[in-house]
């Protein structure tokens, strides 16, 4: 290996771990610093912003660091798709967090670090850099997710997640060790190159190796049946880090996906397909049905993204060049919406304190807006039109078919149908009845408007007009297959 | 029609988007305001459809005219050269639509100013769903061609949960998840196409030219044909329609029943005849024998319907199987007669439920039994019940007969049987119809009723507005005719 | 092995733990010497197959003992004799770090762990329901992987064994990064256990958390 | 002013029919006065369309292309399915043109008189208007397509003039039965015409009947598509099986009666039979149909109506009685009696009607059992009523003798004995029937005093009507006879211009045939009088003789029964199964079925979820030795 | 020497050892045990590879993060077992399901 070492490929991410301590830092002195408990947030938000900007700059670079991370377009599609994921839940979730989290310094610097290894997931290029990236993003979010420390179901939720995600990442480890062994290296290429030149003599250790990997990144990436964490997760986090565990961890987990499936395991396509098309079906199917049957918006969504995650693993499944843009421009469309949502959830949250789905009840009476929004944003989780839903989908759907998966993309669509019935359920409480207890009108705050109204415009304005994300996201896949 | 008409086609489903829009920047209090926005908006969109079905020139070269395309996408990912376009253009067929959709859209909206529950909110979805219809008729890239399609069902929902009776809820979700469990097979022979296809591109003129295996084009067009035809109440996929209408407030129905239900039946031959002519002729008895099916079976049982609204979708199931019977016959003359079915069901089944509209939000009882004498109480209601029975158990003169006699002639042209059989149904129809008005509109007056008014004057509007469609179909059919019939006989494959 | 960092009352504990081991040892200590003067195995083999066994023994410990703190003490065994492993593959560094990071540093918070949570009170009753579901595919679970193992033509029969100097340039070379962010990861890790482990829900407001420097240090440059 | 303005004779009442119908509230006196103008112009417009077509007529031989057809084109699929509008005039189109201008307005007048005061009196002079506008242009329409759509004109017409004091359920209910079963007679007629259009591929009725002469048909094809023509026929002239509607037609009022139901549209499907003739020549088994269905509904009606009690019904079951008359000429083949007795038929029949109606607006009374001894109170009535029944029994030298005479003469050349004797018969028991009710009704004793109280002769403009018929019931039958004919203007005599074509001779006097039918009524008229004069003792003992029987005519042959019951319990009974099919099978099991055992398995699955951490390890356990023993496998 | 095929079969058997302990064990410590075993059968076969196929060693680099880690895993782990002991007065995970279904 050719040691390399530019650091100036980091900045972004140097950017945001400073911030993070700077955040801490803040945090914890900020009695004899006489800071403003509320400037904290606004902190987090100014570094991740600065991040993202930064990370602009990288555009059309081909480069990487001594070989373990890529910086490409690739890398900085989901640069600035994760720094602008961290500033809209940062500005939409800090009134929630005041209220619900003790330790705010923490939070936001385990956000802004779980961002790095979010990043650091999409760029590696190398086993090692990808598991330690892999397992930053996971500890913070196991820390996270145990954050709301007056709840005894946060604490739980972390158990669950910490152990069973150890399990998982043993699991995927001994894979990489497997594959390990099969190429004798740990970087993508040579990997690629091994696995190009015949694997007869490893075969059951190779595919044993890939099933372990898709188990481990399974796990991540919440499918069936590594997903079982999901939903109690959710259900007992913070809902800030739910939306971040189904927007930036998932986006995160499909982004090391489409680096390793799209890249090493490429050659041994046949060995792994049908592990991923039947793991796909299965997700979709699971998270659907079960959907139908939920009380609680947290756990719905959190059954509904298990769904979604389906959706993507056909992708990974055909995967080519242009399954990955399809692909991309889905998960730029899916993250948009769905952080509407939780936005939306959250404002109410505020309000209402109340998670159950019939908590809903009257909201188109008793604050329009935000029924809206989150009728915007479940229509396009349901893939219906005019909303980023139906276009994304149905190019992703598409694009699967093309590649020879038609059955799929009929399971898909299926799916995705039985998927409104649930939606509708909250737009039902949301429109059809009146609101139970006080039925005054009430404005969610400032930055619930702005957060929430972006988003929504996102979600339309992909809905109506997808081509500029799209043109993006081919851009980023083609510089995934370069 | 010049290429310049593009824009009047675009502006046909923007004019309902954008006061939509407007509608939702207006503050539901200004109900004058609403009103204004909707009469004007309503009012333009009439008078569009109307210029678009004058100025299609069917006697012109080109089966496509108005035609034009802004790109959407290419050249991205799947997607190739002119990939995803917002491509309009009309022929004979979808100016018939067009109108069809306008005249009702603008009767509706008159209709719905009665609406006084969340008046706002009825509008912007009305409009929404009013926007889809309009752009799934003129638009001529599969891809939008498909989102409009489900943008015109999507709205149906809310309109009918929110604001409908009986059993609205239920009626709302069964109609929504039929429907869209039915686009699921659209859905798939949409993507089997492109695929097949292999041009990565979405144009509707391109895919009707590439050329498809004839393998192929037996396995998809089912598809389509089931999946479109859920939505024109093709039996057995048709129970969501007698729920759904039951359930749906005035104009929805009016709208649903006159205007929806014909996107399946367009989209059969948009997509199953135009795409894959060779799969539709293979199928076309299947189609004419479900559709005979259907219209034997909704009209018996329409027989045995209590409830109004009930009877009135039954009977709309058993008028949309004529449509199919007249596609399945793959004539020129049939087909020709199941496009005029299409305008003349929808005008008549728009009237019907207009009127039932009228009486039911004052009388909130729609049991035939419950009725007697309704003529003495609510005359011009009644002449409009009646006129409107007559055209739909098909009166000459009256726009069903026309429509009815092109898909019998058809019909008996194809299968001689199944024209027979056609024929008796109306004989059925005229049954229950009959049924009806001694009952409810004859005979001594209930007294329970001697509140009842007679129609108010924007419903009065609506229903001349109809009425005149309804005659003017039936005494002078040509314009009519000579569009459509130029546009089916361009069909590839259909014997004349 | 009294030398070990526990509290004086586990002694005894550990002198028949050491006793049952070893004498559990013997016999196929035996064998393997037969087999040795017969020459089919060679005397890293069988080392190797004492090791192996320690660790197979403590492995087994660790997951059937009822008492939890057995239980404890034989994963000690386990992961020294894993130490043990990688002395014979020639790796010395590793086998150091594993003794220190194991031996002296997780177990003890393990057993502090069981401690804490009263774990010893109820001895019995470890294991769960599942157990035969979870005989059942550990064992598929093992012979898939042993099956890969004996499938595969690995082509090498030569560990070599690895200079520190090596390791090192390779650690803090090319895997600079992956060390950086392995010192974040820890700095996570270690809040996190700190605020969930925190008797008090006060927010902390006088005391730092002893992260942040460090998490700067985590910093390159 | 000639044929090529025929199509303004169904235009302009038309015309009126619109602006009566929208207009009548703002309209002095509702518009009847404008109705009737309308009928007068039609009156003239006819007859200077029937002399410019007797001026076109060279004398002597028939010539075809003689008739007179006009088209435009109405609309059309290229070149695939052409729809006329087309309006052709010949002999028959004249006769149907006199008598309908003509019998409409002697009713229109008439009704003037008897619907005064009524509600919707206006809508009622609307309504005429549309029906004389449908039955003149069915009687001018030059193609069937134009033809059934007049033809579902005057049967909506009927439709609603039935039900013209709908307040009244049992009017409303004869309406609706009506409509009905005319509507399952034009099932067969548009199936007919449609088959026909599927061999020939037009409409034109001149161009099938050339192609049916050139046999350009198969034989069997025809023949089952002429036997649909006429069950369309039988349906609108109330033939058996489908004639139940004709006497509860009744309960419209008495001129429509007059008109619609005795005069002009019931004839229509003479009309279109004696229009297809030529066609029906080729199949002569659909003939025999036409022939024996005539005969049997002649003999049964005039059964029925020997016993009915109500004045209208006996003049409706006589109708029917008639029409088969006319079928049985036709079905013999002549064009020439079926159209002489339409002709006839016309007169006396509505001249009765008109009459009757006198009597019920006298009396408010109109069952005979009721009434009597009326001749004191309204002669002029009496006296017009009397003609118009001895013309119906066919007495010399009224119209119906000359018309009766005619086919009886046609039914023994055309059918065959048998025919004739039993249409001889019937022509018997419609001379009994009738002067029964003549008896009943004016002569005896009154047996309903506060009706015969109430009795009184009608206003003028009623009785003028009622004169003016009961002159052309006198005379209309000399037409035949050469020597009027060139007296009246018309070349070779109304009788070879109007049935030129059957029999090139003129028409002449059958003595063999018309003694022996005239000895019949006499008898017939005898017995009646013997029978019911005075108090009727002998009919009483009569019906006492055969009670079955006289049940069995006043049941109507039970038919209505078993039609009713074959709605009631067949066709409403397979609606009930399909109302419950669709309910169970298609929806509940079909959708919502599969809706519920959807959830149900979410709910079912999600218990899957424990919540416990040693489950959910187990499931990825699971998870990835399945994944790599499949793998094992495949691999 | 010492085959390849040892080292592995000897960490297959460690991983499943230590995942059986993970399905049986109750006490959420004595899961985090088993956990480990599988982390230390996963450093053998790195280290086993690394030092019989890779000239690079990139395999004992691996190893060695694999056992920082899986140190701070239990540090972590243990840390959130000690508050779920302190919410329920129990370390057994099997009683820790309010979160389910």
């Amino acid at each position: 290996m050719s040691s390399h070492l530019d650091y100036s490929l980091l900045i972004p991410e140097l950017i945001l771990a400073g911030s993070a301590a700077l955040v801490l830092f803040a945090d914890a002195f900020r009695v004899e610093l006489r800071l403003n408990r509320r400037l904290i947030p606004w902190l987090a938000a100014l570094g991740a912003l600065v991040a993202g900007a930064v990370s602009l700059a990288y555009l059309d670079t081909s480069d990487s660091f001594a070989e373990l991370l890529t910086i490409d377009d690739f890398t900085t599609f989901f640069r600035v798709l994760f720094t602008a994921i961290v500033v809209v839940l940062i500005l939409g979730s800090h009134e929630y967090v005041e209220r619900n989290v003790r330790h705010i310094g923490e939070f936001y610097a385990l956000l802004l670090l779980a961002t790095v290894g979010a990043i650091y997931m999409s760029a590696a290029q190398e086993l090692i850099t990808a598991y330690i990236s892999i397992e930053l993003l996971s500890f913070s979010l196991y820390v996270a997710v145990s954050l709301t420390l007056a709840d005894r179901r946060s604490g739980e939720a972390s158990l669950k997640y910490v152990l069973l995600g150890g399990v998982a990442s043993a699991m995927l480890l001994y894979g990489l060790s497997l594959i390990y062994g099969v190429a004798g290296s740990t970087s993508y290429a040579e990997i690629h190159e091994a696995l190009s030149g015949g694997t007869a003599d490893f075969e059951w250790a190779l595919v044993l190796g890939l099933a372990l990997i898709v188990g481990g990144l399974g796990f991540k990436a919440s499918a069936v049946p590594f997903h079982m964490w999901t939903p109690d997760a959710y259900e007992g986090a913070p809902l800030p880090i739910t939306a971040f565990l189904s927007a930036t961890s998932k986006a995160a987990t499909f982004a090391l996906l489409l680096r390793v499936f799209g890249g090493p395991l490429l050659p041994v396509i046949d060995d792994w397909q049908w592990m991923m098309a039947s793991i796909a079906v299965l997700t979709m199917a699971f998270g659907n049905l079960i959907a139908l049957q939920q009380s609680n918006i947290k756990r719905l969504l959190a059954y509904s993204s298990i769904g979604q995650v389906g959706f993507m693993l056909m992708a990974i499944t055909a995967i080519s060049q242009d399954t990955s843009s399809a692909l991309l421009l889905h998960m730029a469309g899916y993250l948009v919406t769905n952080l509407a949502v939780f936005t939306a959830v959250i404002a109410v949250y505020n309000r209402t304190g109340d998670e159950r789905i019939v908590g809903f009840r009257g909201l188109a009476e008793t604050q329009p807006y935000l029924a809206l929004v989150l009728t915007a944003g479940l229509f396009s989780l349901a893939g219906m039109p005019l909303v980023a839903g139906f276009a994304t989908k149905f190019i992703l759907f598409q694009a699967v078919a093309s590649e020879g998966f038609l059955w799929l993309s009929v399971v898909a669509v299926i799916a995705s149908t039985l998927s409104l019935y649930y939606y509708l359920q909250v737009v039902r409480q949301m429109y059809l009845y009146e609101p139970d207890g006080d039925a005054t009108r009430w404005r969610p705050s400032l930055t619930s408007y702005v957060t929430t109204g972006g988003l929504l415009a996102g979600v339309v304005l992909i809905g109506i007009y997808a081509t500029p994300v799209f043109e993006l996201a081919d851009g980023a896949a083609t510089a995934l297959f370069a | 029609m010049t290429e310049n008409d593009g824009f009047v086609l675009l502006a046909l489903f923007l004019l309902p988007l954008g006061s939509a829009l407007l509608l939702m920047a207006t503050p539901s209090r200004e109900r004058s305001a609403i009103i204004g926005i909707t009469a004007a908006s309503s009012l333009a969109m009439f008078v569009l459809s109307v210029y678009v079905f004058l100025s299609y020139d069917y006697s012109g070269p080109e089966q496509f005219q108005g035609v034009r395309a802004w790109t959407w996408m290419e050249n991205v990912g799947i997607l190739g050269d002119k990939g995803i376009q917002l491509k309009v253009g009309a022929d004979g067929i979808a100016a018939a639509m067009v109108l069809l959709t306008g005249i009702i859209t603008l009767a509706g909206t008159w209709v719905s100013w009665k609406v006084q529950y969340r008046t706002k909110d009825f509008f912007i979805l009305l409009y929404i769903l009013a926007a889809g219809v309009f752009g799934t008729f003129v638009m001529l890239d599969l891809f939008f061609w498909f989102l409009l399609y489900e943008t015109a069902v999507l709205p149906m929902y809310l309109l009918i949960a929110v604001w409908g009776s009986t059993r609205k809820e239920y009626g709302a979700m069964k109609l929504m998840m039929m429907l869209l469990a039915a686009s699921i097979l659209i859905f798939a022979a949409i993507f089997a196409i492109f695929t097949e296809a292999g041009i990565g591109t979405f144009d509707l003129e391109q895919l009707f030219a590439a050329d498809y295996s004839t393998g192929f084009q037996k396995a998809a067009f089912p598809a389509i044909a089931i999946g479109c035809g859920t939505l024109g109440g093709l039996f057995p996929f048709h129970s969501w329609s007698p729920d759904g209408h039951a359930a749906a407030p005035t104009a929805v129905s009016m709208l649903h029943a006159g205007v929806l239900m014909k996107l399946g039946a367009f989209g059969i031959i948009r997509l199953g005849f135009q795409i894959l002519p060779e799969g539709a002729e293979f199928w076309a008895p299947g189609l004419l024998t479900l559709g005979i099916i259907a219209a034997l079976y909704g009209a018996i049982s329409a027989l045995r319907q209590t409830d109004l609204k009930l009877m009135t979708g039954f009977s709309s199931v058993s008028h949309m199987g004529y449509v199919f019977v007249g596609l399945g016959t793959f004539n020129a003359i049939g087909i020709t007669g199941s496009v005029l079915q299409m305008f003349a069901h929808g005008v008549m089944t728009a009237l019907f439920f207009l009127l039932i509209g009228a009486m039911y939000d004052q009388s909130h009882d729609r049991e035939i039994p419950h009725f007697s004498g309704m003529a003495k109480q609510m005359p011009i209601w009644a002449a409009f019940f009646i006129i409107a029975g007559l055209a739909s158990l098909g009166l000459p003169g009256l726009s069903g007969f026309v429509a009815e006699v092109h898909i019998f002639i058809g019909a008996f042209r194809a299968y001689p049987v199944v024209g027979g059989l056609a024929v008796l149904t109306a004989a059925i129809t005229a049954t229950y119809l009959l049924r009806m008005f001694a009952q409810s509109f004859f005979g001594e007056m209930h007294p329970a009723w001697g509140g009842l008014r007679d129609m108010a004057w924007t419903e009065r509007a609506g229903a001349a507005l109809l009425t005149g469609a309804i005659l003017w179909l039936g005494i002078w059919p040509s314009p009519w005719i000579d569009r459509i019939a130029t546009t089916v006989q361009g069909l590839q494959g259909v014997t004349l | 092995m009294d030398r070990l960092p526990l509290p004086a009352q586990f002694d005894r504990i550990i002198m028949t733990g050491g006793l049952v081991a070893s004498l559990a040892l013997a016999p196929l200590l035996l064998v393997l010497v037969v087999l040795l003067a017969v020459d089919e195995i060679s005397a890293p083999e069988l080392v190797f197959w004492l090791v192996a066994a320690i660790v197979i023994a403590g492995a087994l410990g660790t997951v059937l003992l009822p008492n939890v703190v057995y239980a404890a003490l034989s994963l000690v065994a386990a992961l020294l004799g894993v130490a043990g492993v990688y002395l014979l593959l020639g790796s010395e560094f590793l086998a150091l770090a594993q003794v220190l990071i194991y031996g002296g540093g997780v177990v003890i918070l393990l057993i502090f762990g069981l401690m804490l949570t009263n774990a010893t009170d109820d001895p019995i009753v470890t294991d769960g329901a599942q157990k035969p579901f979870a005989a059942i595919v550990g064992l598929l679970l093992g012979g898939v992987i042993v099956a890969a193992a004996y499938d595969a033509e690995w082509g090498a029969t030569e560990a070599t064994a690895t200079s520190l100097r090596d390791f090192g340039e390779l650690l803090f070379g090319d895997f600079m990064v992956p060390f950086i962010i392995i010192a974040v990861l820890l700095d996570v890790a270690l809040t996190g256990a700190y605020l969930n482990a925190r008797r008090d829900r006060e927010p902390v407001a006088s005391e730092p958390p002893a992260e942040p420097s460090s998490g700067g240090g985590g910093q390159p440059s | 002013m000639g044929m090529e303005q025929a199509w303004l004779l169904p235009a302009i009442p038309a015309a009126a029919f619109v602006v009566v119908a929208l207009f009548n509230r703002f309209i002095p006196r509702h518009g009847d006065w404008l109705a009737i103008l309308g009928m007068l112009a039609v009156v003239v417009i006819g007859a200077a369309v029937a002399l410019d077509f007797q001026g076109s007529f060279d004398h002597g031989v028939f010539s075809p292309g003689l008739e007179h057809e006009y088209n435009f084109e109405w609309a059309s699929i290229g070149d695939v399915l052409r729809i006329d509008f087309s309006t052709y005039v010949d002999a028959i189109t004249i006769v149907m043109v006199t008598v309908v201008s003509f019998v409409a307005l002697m009713v229109m007048v008439y009704s003037v008189g008897y619907m005064r005061g009524e509600a919707r009196y206006g809508w009622y002079f609307a309504l005429l208007s549309f029906f004389t506008a449908a039955m003149l242009l069915l009687v001018i329409s030059g193609n069937l397509l134009q033809l059934y759509l007049a033809w579902e004109g005057v049967g909506l017409a009927s439709y609603l003039l039935i039900g013209f004091h709908w307040e009244r359920q049992s009017a409303a209910e004869a309406a609706k039965k009506a409509f009905i079963t005319t509507r399952i007679g034009d099932v067969g007629l548009l199936i007919g015409i449609i088959l026909l259009w599927r061999e020939a591929g037009t409409f034109d009725i001149q161009q099938i009947i050339e192609l049916a002469r050139a046999g350009h048909f198969d034989e069997t094809y025809l023949t089952v598509a002429m036997l649909f023509l006429f069950a369309g026929a039988a349906g609108k002239s109330a033939q058996f099986p489908l004639h139940v509607w004709l006497p509860d037609a009744m309960e419209g009022p008495t001129p429509v009666s007059a008109l619609i139901h005795a005069a002009t549209m019931v004839v229509a499907g003479v009309y279109l039979v004696a229009r297809m003739l030529p066609v029906f020549d080729e199949v002569l088994v659909a003939r025999d149909v036409v022939l024996y269905v005539g005969l049997g509904t002649a003999l049964m009606a005039a059964t029925m109506g020997l016993v009915a009690s109500d004045i209208k019904r006996v003049l409706a079951f006589s109708t029917v009685s008639q029409l088969g008359f006319m079928f049985v000429a036709l079905g013999a083949g002549s064009v020439t009696a079926a159209m002489f007795h339409l002709f006839a038929h016309a007169f006396f029949k509505s001249l009765l009607f008109l009459g009757s109606g006198s009597v019920i607006h006298a009396t408010g009374q109109q069952e005979v059992e009721r009434l009597g001894g009326l001749w004191r109170k309204m002669p002029l009535t009496t006296v017009t009523f009397v003609i118009g029944g001895l013309a119906l029994a066919g007495i010399v030298p009224l119209a119906g003798f000359w018309s009766k005479d005619e086919i009886l003469f046609e039914s023994l050349e055309g059918g065959s004995t048998a025919v004739y004797v039993i249409l001889a018969a019937t022509a018997g028991l419609t001379a009994l029937y009738t002067t029964r009710l003549i008896v009943l009704t004016f002569f005896g004793a009154p047996r309903d005093r506060a009706a015969y109280d109430h009795a009184h002769e009608s206003p003028w403009i009623m009785v003028a009507p009622l004169v003016v018929l009961a002159a052309l019931a006198s005379v209309a039958g000399f037409v035949a006879l050469d020597g009027v004919g060139e007296a009246l203007g018309f070349a070779g005599g109304i009788g070879e211009l109007v049935f030129v074509g059957e029999h090139g001779h003129a028409f002449e006097f059958h003595s063999d045939i018309a003694v022996p039918a005239t000895v019949t009524a006499l008898l017939a008229i005898g017995v009646g009088l013997a029978y019911w004069w005075g108090t009727a003792e002998r009919a009483a003992r009569a019906r006492a003789w055969a009670p079955e029987l006289h049940q069995l005519l006043v049941q109507r042959y039970y038919l209505d029964d078993l039609y009713q019951a074959v709605i009631d319990r067949v066709v409403l009974g397979a609606a009930g199964v399909v109302a419950w099919f669709d309910d169970r099978v298609v929806n509940r099991t079909g959708v919502d079925g599969g809706a519920q055992s959807i959830g149900y398995t979410g709910l079912r699955l999600k218990f899957l979820q424990t919540g416990r951490i040693p489950n959910y390890a187990l499931a990825m356990a699971v998870g990835i030795v399945t994944l790599a023993l499949v793998a094992f496998g495949t691999s | 020497m010492i085959p390849i095929e040892n080292f592995l079969l000897l960490s297959g058997a460690l991983f499943a050892i230590g995942f059986y302990g993970v399905l049986a064990r109750r006490s959420a410590i004595l899961i985090l045990m088993s956990v480990e075993l599988m982390l230390a059968a996963v450093s053998i076969n790195l280290v086993a590879f690394a030092s019989y196929l890779d000239a690079e060693r990139v395999g004992l680099v691996f190893a060695i993060f694999v056992i920082t880690v899986a140190a701070a895993e239990v540090g972590l782990a243990l840390g959130i077992v000690l508050r779920l002991y302190r919410d329920r007065r129990t370390a057994n995970v099997d009683e820790a399901d309010e979160l389910r279904w």
